[in-house]
């Protein structure tokens, strides 16, 4: 075996990592820091889950309940699921995929990290000067006048977070456009950079608005007045217009990526080409698009009027369109194919199911009249988590899994690999289904205490809970075991035809040895081995 | 080592990276479109602020009128002058750059700093004046005449309005004499338009936010 | 295109402004109702597009450039034209008492 | 276990209504989730990399298998988006005649008063068989006011008024929640829901001697000194408000706007926000020195005022 550098070599001073530029450093660095807010954001969520455990109010107080919420909500949203597979797989990513050096603006990207912690430093000191009771929307007029917690500090974390979110955007869009080795055409990209392309295009479309609103709230605070205030004929929908006209399409800033991570594992652990690849690029892109223009379904019983409603239901249905087709797709792209249960399909197909759920029980929340009854219950929060966790986050350990082998070079162990991803999809639905019951028989959200009829479906929702935290506790040690005594991994352990599997594993600091590689065709030129296949 | 990709699919080619493209024009390229994206971006950061606008003027539109009429519409009108101009000083600097005058792009850039802080100075004037006539929401709001809450309003947009295009341009006047150092020490020399290029779309994408934002607040209804 | 008919292109579209600002600083005098606003964002929309069309070269720009000038622009009118959706159509409560 | 009940009946027509389209949705959505999984599942036992099966070539007809994946979830979609949009626009229009019950939320209880006078705290009793509309409002920050057996809930906004109406038809004792986050004690600001026989409804509206809402709005008017201005014999002048309720107001700016509950509100709380033409923007604000309830009592009596002199 011939000794290639890697990236992870070299002089290994800890300022060679502060300093560096190369994207897959930086991807690193932000794996590490995702990984603390997560686990912060957890610990803050099974706090929630013990006080739910019985109807009384009886571990935390009323407050410190509603911190957890919302420390939960902040953290895990703008500190761990939107960067969580742009900016680490898709910063490591995206420039081998495409066959490039490295990010278009490597400095950008490295300040897009540090801007990242500057923004964690703000939430964290919200955290322990006392923390914050908005929850994670930050709703005036009670995030303006009625809170007595640390929102300017929140605010402020989320603000500097949200221009490292744009820094990130910006920089794939500009790779992708100018960086594509010869032969890349944008119909031969993998459909994991189509996904990270619309998800940056709406990293900077969309943040901008949350800054400016959350400015907007920060300054009525600070000065007692402003324009979403009713005592001065002010309007506080217009509050959850600006709120959600980023918050909405920020849920497809954490599914779209995921939907590229399944897509690139699916095919190769089927060996097939993805099922109608240009209508899979296309559903992304309409995704995005369409996306932007929903937000109004979290505003049915807000007060909105009724035509709007109407608007913003209707196209909330036409949104799922894609969205179905996704999930179509990807099960007809194992038809006829040779499956393989490594541990990344398994999160992979898990990923299917769990959206698949989410997705449909999203329809509910579309229909106006159904919405009625089950907004702000725990049909809501069931169902985005359906989206969120049981999506995103399993498609994003999905995907670490999948390229482990690329990023550090070793095999993690498959045994534990499946195991967890099987412990992680059941707990997910013990925990989260009987949620949706709940919602169904009209538990409000964001309550410490709650009816006793409520209580056994809560006590098999936090029990699903605890099995839940330690399957995602399980890949931190045999992850962490793997990375000095796991077995070398080759170039293409998986025998996938992606650019970033030319490379050795891990790859050079410059990603392809000598030259750059060329493209001659599209993605997935999976062919079912035909020596297997004969009948 | 042993690799079990087919090599078919995909062969290495024996160009290099710098071959397949000119370097420095593909750099030229990403630095506008990076540029354009920021731009972008920013007209979301401030429209989010224009929307409100709109929107709150639908319910107050008397408050809006009157509102308007207390600001100063000939310091406005000097200011919008101004700005404009400053736009053309700095597409000037832009053009000579391109045909590597970098000593007449520099006086240029110095010029355009020059009017955007005669800009800043009205500016802080005007809101000397609101101050002085109490048309500071939160602070000190003593308005004259019906209605108080529409202009309270009206003033609290105003000036997060104009500070925020205030703080873009106090960035890019700094930004501006920076280039225009490097340019007098001979950085940033010859045969390199790109960077200035980008300062100038940076600039003028300020002084397109405020022709927008002139007639909104200082005309809304003069008679 | 020389050096001189260039920088005079430019001070030609700065006089084009300069001319547009006097306009629209007059026409707020005349009482045209809501037609003052219209009439004023009219303006403002042919001043700024003579600032990025020659100013800012989108003229000549590529097109990828111009798709993502103009994407900017389509998004703002799509967050307040939704927006709107709902103020302009919200009735004030009904009497039912 | 006190109350356990998987799926609980609605306690209204509307909610059975209701209920039919979530059952329809559930069935629809639940074939579609077997049907997807099912084939999942099968494509994974069938093309198992260790079984010998035909694998060559991928499906030939392929385009008719995705236009009809788009074609027929968007024609389910269509039916499920106006059939509900239906249902949901039912809630905006009550019918003449509804009962009329006042509800402000407030950090954290809900203060109801009833027409003739008669106020509760955090329940909400209403009678059965007959249509009731609750007119909404906030004294601080947004609550929502949730009645999940009626499956229905509303926003309650500051600022501004809201309603939902609602025909209960089971007389029993139902939840009733604020179901958007309102700070500390949110998760205790609920109450019950009492649906009562109309006959013993009425028994219960008639407990007490309490002043009707227009009466005790007209006590405001002469505590506040509003009637030393818009009094019949007043020495400033302002405009008289009899008979102004629901007509038409020509404000000084030349515009016009009707006389709801929104302009009255807005008149005593931003009284220089619309001026009746003619007359000099003077009146002071109101604004910190009435409730939410009381002004649901000044607009009551200002309404009265539009109908026969009161006795």
């Amino acid at each position: 075996m011939t000794v290639t550098p890697s990236y992870l070599g070299g002089v290994r001073r800890l300022r060679d990592w502060l300093l560096t530029r190369d994207h897959k450093r930086i991807a690193i660095l932000y794996l590490v820091s995702i990984t603390v807010f997560f686990f912060v954001g957890a610990l803050a969520i099974a706090l929630v889950r013990l006080e739910l455990f019985t109807p009384e109010g009886d571990v935390l107080t009323a407050e410190t309940y509603n911190k957890a919420f919302s420390v939960h909500g902040i953290l895990m949203v703008w500190f761990f699921l939107i960067p969580s597979i742009p900016a680490t797989l898709g910063n490591f990513l995206i420039p081998l995929m495409i066959g490039a050096r490295d990010l278009a603006f490597p400095r950008l990207n490295l300040l897009s990290w540090y801007i990242y912690t500057l923004g964690g430093a703000f939430t964290l000191y919200a955290l322990l000067a006392g923390g914050v009771d908005t929850g994670w929307t930050f709703y005036t007029p009670y995030s303006t006048f009625f809170s007595n917690s640390h929102v300017f500090a929140a605010a402020a974390g989320v603000f500097v977070v949200g221009f490292s979110s744009i820094l990130t955007g910006l920089n794939i869009v500009v790779t992708v456009h100018t960086l594509r080795t010869r032969g890349m055409h944008w119909f031969r990209l993998p459909l994991f950079v189509w996904a990270l392309y619309a998800t940056s295009a709406i990293l900077l479309l969309a943040t901008p608005v949350l800054a400016m609103t959350l400015v907007l709230m920060a300054s009525e605070r600070l000065f007692g007045v402003g324009i979403f205030d009713p005592a001065l004929g002010g309007d506080p929908l217009l509050f959850q217009h600006l709120f959600w006209f980023y918050s909405h399409p920020a849920v497809y800033i954490m599914i779209l990526p995921a939907m590229g991570v399944a897509s690139e594992v699916i095919t190769c652990f089927s060996r097939n080409p993805i099922f109608g690849y240009r209508m899979m690029a296309y559903a992304i892109l309409a995704i995005a698009l369409i996306g932007f223009m929903v937000w109004g379904h979290h505003m049915f019983t807000s007060g909105q009027s009724m035509y709007a409603g109407m608007v913003f239901s209707l196209l909330s249905f036409l949104v799922a369109i894609p969205s179905a087709i996704k999930v179509f797709n990807w099960t007809a792209t194992l038809y006829r194919g040779e499956i393989h249960f490594d541990a990344p399909m398994i999160y992979a197909l898990g990923f299917v199911g769990l959206f698949l759920i989410g997705g449909l029980t999203g329809l509910f929340l579309a229909a106006l009249a159904l919405d009625v009854h089950l907004t702000d219950t725990y049909f809501v929060i069931s169902h985005f988590h359906y989206i969120m966790v049981g999506g995103s986050v399993m498609a994003y350990i999905g995907g670490i899994h999948f390229w482990w082998p690329k990023i550090t070079g070793r095999r993690y162990p498959e045994f534990w690999a499946r195991f967890a991803a099987l412990l992680m999809f059941f707990g997910f639905n013990l925990t989260f289904f009987p949620q949706y019951i709940l919602g169904y028989l009209g538990m409000p959200r964001r309550v410490h205490e709650y009816a006793p009829e409520f209580s056994v479906l809560n006590v098999l929702s936090s029990a699903g809970a605890s099995l839940l935290a330690v399957a995602y506790i399980l890949p931190l040690f045999y992850l962490g075991w793997s990375l000095r005594k796991g077995r070398r991994a080759t170039a293409n352990p998986w025998n996938a035809t992606g650019l970033e599997w030319r490379t050795s594993s891990p790859p050079p600091p410059l990603n392809f040895a000598e030259q750059l590689p060329e493209v001659s065709e599209g993605p997935y030129a999976y062919d079912p081995d035909p020596q297997r296949g004969h009948l | 080592m042993k690799d079990p990709t087919p090599t078919t699919r995909i062969r290495n080619v024996a160009t290099s990276e710098s071959e397949v493209r000119d370097p420095l024009r593909r750099q030229e390229h990403a630095a506008a479109l990076g540029m354009w994206l920021f731009l972008a971006t920013e007209t979301l950061f401030v429209g989010a602020l224009f929307a409100a606008y709109l929107l709150v003027r639908i319910t107050h539109p008397q408050g809006f009128i009157l509102g308007s009429r207390e600001t100063d519409i000939v310091l406005g009108t000097l200011n919008t002058a101004v700005l404009l101009t400053s736009s053309l000083t700095m597409a000037l600097a832009v053009d000579r750059q391109r045909v590597d005058m970098t000593r007449a792009a520099s006086r240029w850039l110095m010029i355009t700093a020059v009017l955007g802080l005669i800009f800043l100075g009205i500016k802080g004037l005007e809101y000397t004046l609101d101050w002085r006539h109490g048309l500071v929401p939160g602070l000190h709001f003593e308005p004259v005449g019906g209605q108080a809450r529409g202009m309270e309003l009206f003033f609290f947009l105003y000036f997060m309005m104009t500070g925020v295009h205030a703080l873009h341009l106090f960035l890019g006047i700094g930004l501006v004499g920076a280039f225009a150092a490097m340019l007098q020490r001979g950085r940033l020399g010859a045969g390199n338009p790109a960077p200035i290029e980008n300062l100038g779309l940076y600039w003028h994408f300020v002084d397109v936010v405020w022709i927008f934002l002139f007639p909104l607040l200082y005309l809304v209804h003069r008679t | 295109m020389s050096e001189r008919s260039a920088a005079r292109r430019l001070m030609g579209v700065w006089a084009l402004l300069m001319l547009l600002l006097a306009l629209t600083v007059g026409s707020a005098f005349l009482p045209l109702g809501v037609g003052n606003t219209l009439l004023s964002l009219l303006i403002a929309a042919a001043k700024a597009s003579l600032v990025v069309a020659f100013y800012m070269h989108l003229r000549t720009g590529s097109a990828p450039l111009r798709l993502i000038a103009s994407t900017g622009l389509l998004w703002l009118l799509l967050l307040i034209m939704l927006t709107l959706a709902d103020t302009l159509t919200r009735p004030s409560v009904s009497a039912p008492w | 276990m006190k109350g356990w009940n998987w799926f609980p009946a609605g306690a209204s027509h509307w909610a059975g209504g209701y209920d039919t389209l979530f059952f329809f949705m559930l069935a629809l959505s639940g074939i579609a989730a077997v049907a997807v999984i099912t084939t999942a599942v099968g494509f994974m036992f069938r093309y198992h990399h260790r079984r010998r099966v035909h694998r060559l070539g991928t499906a030939s007809f392929q385009r008719i298998l995705e236009y009809s994946w788009i074609g027929i979830p968007l024609l389910l979609f269509i039916v499920v988006f106006l059939w509900a949009a239906n249902l949901y626009a039912d809630l905006f229009f009550p019918p003449a005649g509804a009962m009329p019950v006042y509800i402000t939320g407030k950090q954290w209880m809900w203060k109801i008063q009833h027409a003739n006078g008669r106020r509760e705290y955090d329940e909400l009793h209403v009678p059965a068989g007959r249509p009731v509309v609750l007119v909404l409002t906030s004294e601080d920050v947004i609550h929502s006011l949730s009645l999940p057996a009626l499956r229905i809930k509303r926003d309650v906004v500051p600022g501004r008024y809201t309603k939902i109406w609602f025909q209960a038809d089971r007389p029993g004792s139902y939840h009733l929640f604020c179901a958007e986050y309102c700070g500390a004690s949110h998760a205790r600001m609920t109450g019950r829901l009492v649906v009562l026989p109309p006959d013993r409804f009425a028994a219960w509206l008639g407990e007490g001697e309490i002043p009707s809402l227009a009466r005790a709005g007209e006590a405001l008017f002469r505590q506040h000194g509003c009637s030393g201005c818009h009094g019949a014999n007043a020495s400033v002048r302002a405009p008289p408000l009899e008979g102004v309720f629901g007509k038409p107001v020509a404000l000084s700016d030349g515009t016009t706007v009707v006389a709801d509950e929104r302009y009255i509100r807005d008149s005593i709380l931003l009284p220089r926000k619309e001026v009746v033409g003619g007359y000099e923007p003077i009146m002071p604000s109101f604004r910190g020195q009435l409730s939410e309830a009381e002004i649901f009592k000044l607009i009551a009596y200002v309404k009265s005022l539009g109908e026969v002199p009161t006795p």
